[in-house]
């Protein structure tokens, strides 16, 4: 590992890149060890996000996190997580960097696998005495997952 | 400030003490010291123009200002009146504390500080950015072109040449996407090409010649010309480079187009060919029939306008309107058309063609393909309404 | 703000919060909200970016603040570091009330209201403004780029062309200069050539997309691409054509030049070509040996900047630098030359050339011919000395 | 006088031209009625200018208004309305448009010949019992007059 052309910056050391290397890959790379209850997930909920997402996660300052399945092809579709996102692990990785918007990056990681266990538990996608933890996490099937395509633009004119 | 109509009237209805053949009173006392404003602030008679908000938002952390294209000549943007669009309210970050980490598929992970992103060779472009939900697809339409497209601004971008970075780090093979990162509560996360991050991405931190405003990313941001805004991602703190997107929530809950059967696009990066007429526009009255300078922008983020043509008939003819020089790759383009308004009721509209051959769409072609859930990605024609009392309003509301 | 030194050692006195590995404070939390700003203003982080004004200034209504050269990138001056110079204080005019009259040689003596100077064609233009004493020819000179030469900045300008708004009167037969006359407590006065008005002058309402801003001349001003700026003269009210100039105390008591043998030259309105480098620059320090990019400015009055060469050996080679594109007639250009810095003392200048062919001169020649009594178009090349220690100073002063 | 070819703007009627149009020129033209002699000038000078310019025009926070002559050549030039200014109606033009600074355009004409008297007298250009008025103030023979020359640049290189 020589230099670059330039010389500019330092290295950066494996323990600074873990601590802020928070991405999860859309298959689950890099979640973090731990585990989470969906039963733990509903006092996260309750406790940290249903002030904005609704008690049963219907939204309100915040979106609408649970239903609408079915309707994407309709005149009034419903996104949410259990009907429009494609993976799994990317509901880990938004709640750990973004949520709850008043203290982000504030929930431990077991706390981020109850409360997404919660969540999808609330969409039909996971049962009620589910723990949910890395391996488990990416291999939950969205129902949306396939409906995805690239960019066929320009589509019009 | 802007106004197209009515200065005759103020000016009646105002004492004449300051017209002709009197000295008005502001040449008879000194005014204001020099250095009275060591940073300077427009007139307080354009006090009106600031960023237009929309007056009913569920809240402020995550949304967004638009900026009063209507009342803006030229093609840069003021900084004071740049658009804002963020996810997590705007970070005040102290720039001696910040740190860009660039790490994944390289062959030396690195971290920079300020000083040192300052220390690589630097370039310098005008580039537009435009946020990709500018508007979407559902009636009621706005009102002003701001409201229409005013999520939208071009400045003067100086920074560093994102291959350049790469290049110090040394790029692994399989490195097919960058993850980018911001250091704001939202922690904004996008993937890009490999592609885009070697032919033009930027980590830019200056903005028309000062250090970037703290609602564009200071003190660092990215800066992909032509890319829907949301992934040029501010206050940025982090450069992953992987073998694949990271599915981010932002890459797919939401800048995701869902066509009307159900089936969803997804990494729809590209803001296609666009134009608006900002003068006369919605909101504004021409003040008298005679002769009206038609003028607006233009851009594409597939490079330069090639050409924009205006109608004046509601669309059964069109004329070529003039493209202020220079036309810049990725930059807003004024163009203007000479118009003499006969004091009737008239619709006018624009349509920009760029260098790929791309024509700008109407609506209904828009809606035809994509339908009204579509929600990014709107790039149509605006037709403006004229009355016979000169008032200007959204044709297609 | 755009130190070359310290940020390390400012990072290291931190404590290390909000350093990695650990996620700092301003993504804990969330940041402004949108819209707190409705128009942007910098970072608190650059509190220190502001006009340059002179310490021991006798008064403040006919004075000047220059702008932070030093501190910026790229070619476009933000509008609130604009420079200023006035000689009655900035006034505040309301744009309702303000008239332009065009009388003297025409065949239809005019008044016109803001809404009728909108109403005729517009353009834009991305032209620099330079004051001609900027800086003069005595020592001590300046520390900073700002200092020397901050006199100078760059912006888009809109507005309409002088010579479609003299059609609309009709020159009439030995029209050869016309008087400009500004509404500030001053009533600045310059005559300019007809030429000049023919040619590329404007009647310009907005900069840098928004209207001009107060100290620039609000709402009006006149602009003279590549003349002194004192010449465009701004709160533009009057405009009287004519067969002589006026002999106006500003172009008779100022500006005009005092040569060595007691003779004086008079309407000596072209800026010459001229280039400085703004980074590394005077009170900037070079935090460590390696790489840096020498990067600075150049402009010519008389057209476009053909090219730069930078010596950073004191003078005795020359290498050429790059310009960035686009290189615009009459705007600053910024130009690039990447370099290792060994360490060692060191001497690093620039030397325009522009498209007539004219080069830069140094200090020197323009003294032996001048002499040091001559005040205005000090175009000279300004030296700047770098010591072992990376501190950077005024290698003339 | 047709329109012009925008038909944009008003007429200008003569009486708005003649309160807006101030420039007099290098020959007097434009000068106004009216005269004023030397000694009222000083009363004028003494009240409004003196505070800023000396008590004799010898200068202080406004420039220095008399003396100079023959020092353009110098080392040391003094550049003032009497050793450096080659018209003398650009006094009466500037004083009127300018001065007092603090409340330009505030002096009746009147006032403004006199104060211009007393400065050219300050300067040997008037004598002290002079009455200054538009033809008067043309003759004025100003010293430095035929200094003035063209724009020879580029002379450097
Ligand atoms: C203070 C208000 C607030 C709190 C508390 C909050 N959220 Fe949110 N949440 C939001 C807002 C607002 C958004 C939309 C943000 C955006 O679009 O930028 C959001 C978005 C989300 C989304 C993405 C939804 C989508 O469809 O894209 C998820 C998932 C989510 N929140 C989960 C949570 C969880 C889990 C918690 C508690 C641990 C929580 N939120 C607490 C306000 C809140
Ligand atoms: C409040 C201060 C002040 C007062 C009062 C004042 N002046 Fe001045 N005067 C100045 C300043 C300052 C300047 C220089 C202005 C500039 O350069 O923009 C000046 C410039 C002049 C000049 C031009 C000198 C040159 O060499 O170019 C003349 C002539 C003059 N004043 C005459 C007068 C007269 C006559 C009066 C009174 C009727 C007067 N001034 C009152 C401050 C003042
Ligand atoms: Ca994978
Ligand atoms: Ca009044
Ligand atoms: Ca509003
Ligand atoms: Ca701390
Ligand atoms: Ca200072
Ligand atoms: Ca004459
Ligand atoms: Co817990
Ligand atoms: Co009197």
């Amino acid at each position: 590992q020589e230099q670059g052309p330039y010389g500019i910056g330092r290295s950066a050391t494996p323990a600074e890149i873990a601590g802020w290397n928070i991405d999860i890959g859309g298959d689950g790379e890099n979640l973090p060890p731990g585990s989470g209850s969906v039963s733990h997930g509903r006092m996260v909920f309750d406790q940290q996000c249903a002030a904005c997402h609704g008690a049963k996660g219907e939204g309100g300052v915040g979106d609408k996190l649970v239903g609408g399945q079915g309707t994407l092809a309709t005149t009034n579709p419903v996104k949410t997580v259990g009907s429009y996102w494609p993976y799994a692990s990317t509901l880990f990785d938004y709640i750990r960097r973004a949520m709850p918007q008043n203290a982000p990056q504030s929930l431990s990681n077991e706390d981020v696998y109850a409360v997404s266990a919660y969540i999808l538990n609330m969409n039909g996608l996971l049962p009620a005495d589910a723990t949910l933890h890395a391996k488990r996490l990416s291999r939950i099937n969205m129902p949306n997952r396939n409906t995805f395509v690239g960019d066929p633009r320009p589509d019009v004119p | 400030a802007g106004g197209l109509a009515g200065s005759e009237a103020l000016a009646a209805s105002d004492n004449a003490d300051n017209l002709p053949p009197n000295v008005p009173e502001w040449m008879k006392a000194p005014g204001d010291p020099m250095g009275s404003q060591l940073y300077g602030t427009p007139s307080p008679f354009e006090k009106g123009v600031i960023k237009n908000i929309p007056d009913n938002l569920p809240q402020y952390l995550s949304a967004s200002g638009r900026t009063p294209l209507q009342d803006l000549d030229g093609i840069i943007t003021p900084n004071g009146l740049f658009y804002e669009r963020h996810h997590g309210g705007v970070p005040t970050i102290d720039p001696a504390q910040h740190r860009l980490m660039l790490h994944g598929l390289v062959d030396r992970p690195l971290i920079f500080t300020m000083d040192d992103i300052r220390r690589f060779p630097s370039e310098s472009h005008i580039y537009f950015l435009e946020c990709s939900g500018n508007p979407n697809y559902k009636k009621p339409y706005g009102k002003t072109a701001s409201d229409l497209v005013g999520l939208l601004s071009c400045a003067e971008w100086t920074g560093v040449s994102l291959k350049v970075v790469l290049q110090e780090a040394g790029l692994q093979p399989g490195a097919k996407w960058i993850v980018a990162e911001g250091a704001d509560a939202a922690a904004m996360t996008r993937s890009i090409p490999i592609e885009k991050c070697l032919e033009d991405a930027m980590l830019a931190y200056s903005q028309n010649g000062e250090r970037l405003r703290p609602q564009q990313g200071y003190p660092l941001r990215l800066l992909l010309p032509g890319f829907e805004g949301n992934m040029s991602v501010k206050w940025l703190r982090r450069l992953r480079v992987a073998a694949e997107p990271t599915y981010s929530r932002e890459e797919t809950s939401k800048y995701t187009d869902l066509m009307p059967n159900g089936s969803v696009r997804e990494f729809t990066f590209y803001m296609e060919a666009k134009s608006i007429i900002t003068r006369p526009s919605g909101g504004q009255r021409l003040s008298t029939p005679g002769f009206h300078e038609i003028s607006g922008i233009a851009w594409s983020g597939h490079g330069k306008v090639k050409r924009v043509d205006v109608s004046v008939d509601d669309g059964k003819s069109w004329q070529e309107a003039q493209l202020q020089e220079p036309v810049l790759t990725r930059a807003l383009t004024r163009f203007r058309l000479p118009w003499q308004w006969d004091g009737k009721p008239a619709v006018i509209q624009s349509r920009a063609t760029d260098v790929t051959g791309y024509v700008q769409p109407t609506l209904a072609e828009l809606l035809a393909v994509r339908g009204d859930n579509y929600y990014y990605h709107n790039n149509a024609i605006w037709p403006w309404r004229i009355a016979a009392n000169g008032e200007v309003s959204n044709a297609s509301a």
